[in-house]
């Protein structure tokens, strides 16, 4: 009785592909090689964010030259989705203008439906979008309570920014 | 023998299909699902009996009445208790915050200490945080031991006679771990302090005489144990239910309100402020008729059981770490772990996708987290409800989440 | 036109027979009846949905917060506020307490003052005293006038810039009498002061917008508006939600617990520790809908239409005294009065002998019973499931009352 | 449609028989003219009583002669059974030694099914009962709720001469 029971589960279908395309590698790689960790000597923008419900946490810490983002710092612990989207996230505005930073933070939180929009931000069918790897993370969409780890990191830059 | 299929059968949620599987819910520690003969018992009281108790003399508020006390006397009994030793509240955080207001806030000083463990539960802690603030004492917290045990040689080094309060949990929410309470309560009683215990994770489970127990105050909640949502129990000692002023107050909790002052009721209802769950009362007393019908001794059988089959289970499987007691003896079926680098998020989301509910995070317990140094753990939580085909679907779910990640 | 037949058919208790007789049920005041629609959403919700909120990341757990959040919703947009603004709490005695700890207890001094109404009910008047046991600020009451209407003059006079809150009723559950409540919190701010409005009996039976009301926190109960026991509801105004301490502590409403304090999670989750009463919740979200469906102008319109009846009914009876205003205009459907030298309870029990349910004693208004030098009152309330019949039933009902005690 | 409305009430069938029981002559005359209320210049015992739930009060106060009650004074406000059960309590004491009160207490508590009993305590058929006027509440005990209105005034006394 106490032993693993013979009647097994039915025979396990693949998982589901909307679960494959959340957990793509490069999310993965992000997730176990975070980028941009170190912190910075100089510091202009800084920020802590967190989601008490889930636990994630994160620290950003901005460098500026003039209103370039010259060096970022991102630091946390928590889910794939969050980790994976901070590090991504320090990337993608390394070395760009504020303004830049808020059009990138504008599209990717288009592209999550946190912000509405009518324009379908982010096409497979048009290569050019600016997002990059970012778009990778679309695969959230379709789990709506993971969509606030995927925006944990933007919101936080955008306090650390906006002080 | 219990028939545990029918049992299961009784739960209409339980047939439920989430994302293309049967659902198997394995986060009873959260809350219980509830059986049928729960639902019918609220809609009965509703459908004919409910009208305010306490307050009516005709015949429909007195047959409220009695339902609402017969409900009490129910839990009284369920628990070794007098009815009139039974406070109902929201819950068993209500329950504890009736105590830190009633008694706490009223008796404890800026040179007194309460004595906490690192396992409890943030309804456990957080109330006394708040007298801390309003009183000036300070709070400590017992360790644990390397394999999640409540570390007594800590309890005994930091009990002194400037303790006024020992809170302890039965059994803890995120390490199944069942605590010494009896030793616990006498060696505090003889340190001249008193004990409230927090049995949310031990009534549903086990069998619990409070005088057993040993502890002035013991708290539980309906909704984790077959019960509706809203409703709790603050069980204490009379004599000591006697002294403590009410927390919160209103009507019904008074036997004479006047413009400089008012007198209260007698106990229980001195802490019964306002109108009282009392169709939750009924639901609650369903559920207990419920449970002993089985027999709580089986209940427990039952989740050991599982419980066993479950650690049985994941200890087959590389990479997943087990936090607390390695055996289901000595704990309860709340079993939290790890699985590789695997994020407990994650898993959940993944599990999900198979209908395995499953719970990531603190669990309400931060101070044990961290104490474990991890930010989160995943949680499965079995109750009698489930099935070794449910700890079958977590194993092979856990399968998917390795692949997915790319976890050897 | 709304079919009120119809509407009352939706009550599986109002078909019950008492005492013989069919029940005619005139104890709204004290609790309300359920809908079956109420009845059927949170069967519906335990059958279904049902899993701790703001817990889990599976998807049976994002359903149930999804509802519970629906929930905050829907109370929010029926009371004209936003959602974070609107606290779940026990009933409306909680809501009171909650301020009475969250605010009062650490914003108060004894060289404050605290000015409620002689009709305030006691879960407007027992949190201040024991927050007056606790800070030493006094409490003055507003006195009535002759026709039962708040003692505006009275009020003017006792409003001075040592008053820190005024708390005062929207409708009063013993007189009827709806008070000018945009007139008292314009004066109230005015002189410096905050105001608390008990809308108990005002929202099951009126439309209210809490802004225009001017109060800064506004408390009320579900179960008299057609919702379960067990749920109720603060709303305050958000700079205010958002500087006060939560009341009671633990899991859920902080943000963080350290051994040495914690933070607290962000309004409204910081006032609700623990698991909340989320089934009761769809359940009050419910019976807002079925109120909305009918539309609360059309059930004021019909709660007036029946009050009106009423109050013409009783004047025929000779020996009976109406407390509170005479007419149907400016009170709701709460008639206390008295018959002759007859005992309210003895009424209740004679009355009950029809099926007919109306209350006897204080209504946990003891200082207004003072006032209007009686013991206790008989009191009649309507809602909407009533109908001129239950009005006749209970003038029937009184004429046995008469013959029974020789009254002329 | 505000005037009373012509659907009457079906004809009032004439109130029930327990509701004649129980509102017996005997009572409403005790109710209504209630003996023994001169508060006493010498008290030896007294207690005050009171029914939170339904508001009635009572308040009792007792002059010994030795162990006889010389004289009594009860005095409250409440409903017709609280009120009636006070004034005969008094009548049926007065004169009584300490140990009589008690076996009448006792005779009527057992009536009232306050404390339980085998034997049927009162019976119609038993004309010597020693309780005289207070039989008529036997016809409380239909309206298990009123009970402890009936109960209250001798509760009380219990408690005056216990102290
Ligand atoms: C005017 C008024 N305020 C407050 C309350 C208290 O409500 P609850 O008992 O549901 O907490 C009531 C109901 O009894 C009431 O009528
Ligand atoms: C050990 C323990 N204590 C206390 C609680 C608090 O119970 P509730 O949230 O029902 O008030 C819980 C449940 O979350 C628990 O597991």
């Amino acid at each position: 009785m106490l032993t693993p029971s013979s009647v097994r589960w039915p025979t396990p279908r693949s998982y589901s592909v909307s679960l494959e395309e959340m957990y793509r590698e490069v999310i993965l790689d992000h997730y176990r090689n975070p980028r941009n960790r170190d912190p910075l000597d100089k510091i202009d923008a800084t920020a802590e964010g967190n989601n008490p419900l889930c636990g994630d946490e994160v620290t950003i810490e901005v460098s500026l030259n003039g209103d370039t983002v010259d060096a970022i710092s991102v630091r946390g612990q928590g889910c794939s989705i969050s980790q994976a989207s901070a590090s991504m996230m320090s990337k993608a505005v390394l070395g760009k203008t504020e303004k830049e930073v808020a059009e990138i933070t504008d599209t990717f939180k288009k592209m999550m439906g946190v912000i509405d929009t009518d324009e379908n931000v982010v096409d497979d069918d048009r290569p050019g979008a600016t997002l990059g790897d970012l778009e990778a993370l679309q695969g959230v969409r379709k789990f709506p309570v993971r969509i606030k780890c995927a925006d944990l990191a933007w919101t936080t830059l955008e306090e650390a920014l906006n002080r | 023998m219990t028939d545990w299929a029918a049992i299961r059968a009784d739960f209409p949620i339980l047939s439920r299909e989430m994302n293309g599987y049967p659902l198997v819910y394995l986060d009873s520690a959260a809350t219980s699902q509830k059986p049928q003969a729960v639902l019918d018992a609220i809609i009965d009281f509703y459908s004919t009996t409910n009208a305010n108790v306490h307050r009516g003399a005709y015949s429909l508020a007195d047959e409220a009445t009695s339902r609402y006390e017969d409900a009490r006397s129910t839990v009284a009994r369920f628990i070794g208790a007098q009815p009139d030793e039974v406070v109902f509240t929201r819950g068993a955080t209500s329950a504890f915050n009736t105590v830190a207001y009633g008694w706490a806030l009223r008796n404890v000083t800026e040179d007194d200490r309460i004595l906490l463990t690192i396992m409890e539960h943030h309804a456990n802690i957080v109330p006394w945080q708040l007298v801390s603030d309003l009183t000036g004492c300070s709070i400590e917290f017992v360790g644990i031991t390397e394999s999640g045990l409540l570390d007594m040689d800590d309890f005994h080094r930091l009990l002194d006679d400037d303790v006024k309060l020992v809170g302890v949990s039965m059994a803890s929410n995120v390490l199944g771990t069942i605590n010494p309470i009896a030793e616990i309560a006498e060696a505090a009683h003889r340190a001249g302090s008193l004990v409230i215990a927090d049995a949310a994770q031990a009534v549903p489970h086990t069998s619990v005489d409070v005088y057993e127990t040993g502890a002035d105050w013991i708290c539980f909640s309906g909704h984790k144990m077959l019960g509706p949502t809203g409703i709790g129990v603050l069980w204490g000692r009379p004599e000591i239910l006697e002294a403590m002023e009410p927390a919160e107050g209103g009507g019904e909790m008074i036997s004479d309100v006047r413009l400089d002052g008012s007198a209260w009721a007698a106990v229980p209802h001195k802490f019964e402020a306002g109108t009282p769950p009392f169709a939750q009362a009924v639901g609650l007393k369903a559920a207990i008729d419920y449970l002993e019908a089985i027999g709580m001794d089986e209940v427990e059988r039952r989740e050991q059981e599982l419980t066993e089959y479950a650690l049985k289970s994941m200890a087959g499987v590389e990479g997943l770490t087990v936090y607390g007691p390695a055996t289901a003896e000595g704990r309860v079926g709340a079993i939290s772990f790890s699985l590789a680098d695997i994020h407990p998020h994650d898993l959940a989301t993944i599990l999900d996708q198979r209908g395995v509910a499953i719970r990531a995070g603190h669990h309400c317990a931060r101070p044990l987290a961290r104490t474990l140094n991890v930010p989160a753990t995943a949680r499965a939580s079995v109750y009698l409800y489930n099935q070794e085909s449910d700890v079958d679907a977590l194993i092979g779910a856990l399968a998917d989440a390795k692949e997915l990640f790319s976890v050897a």
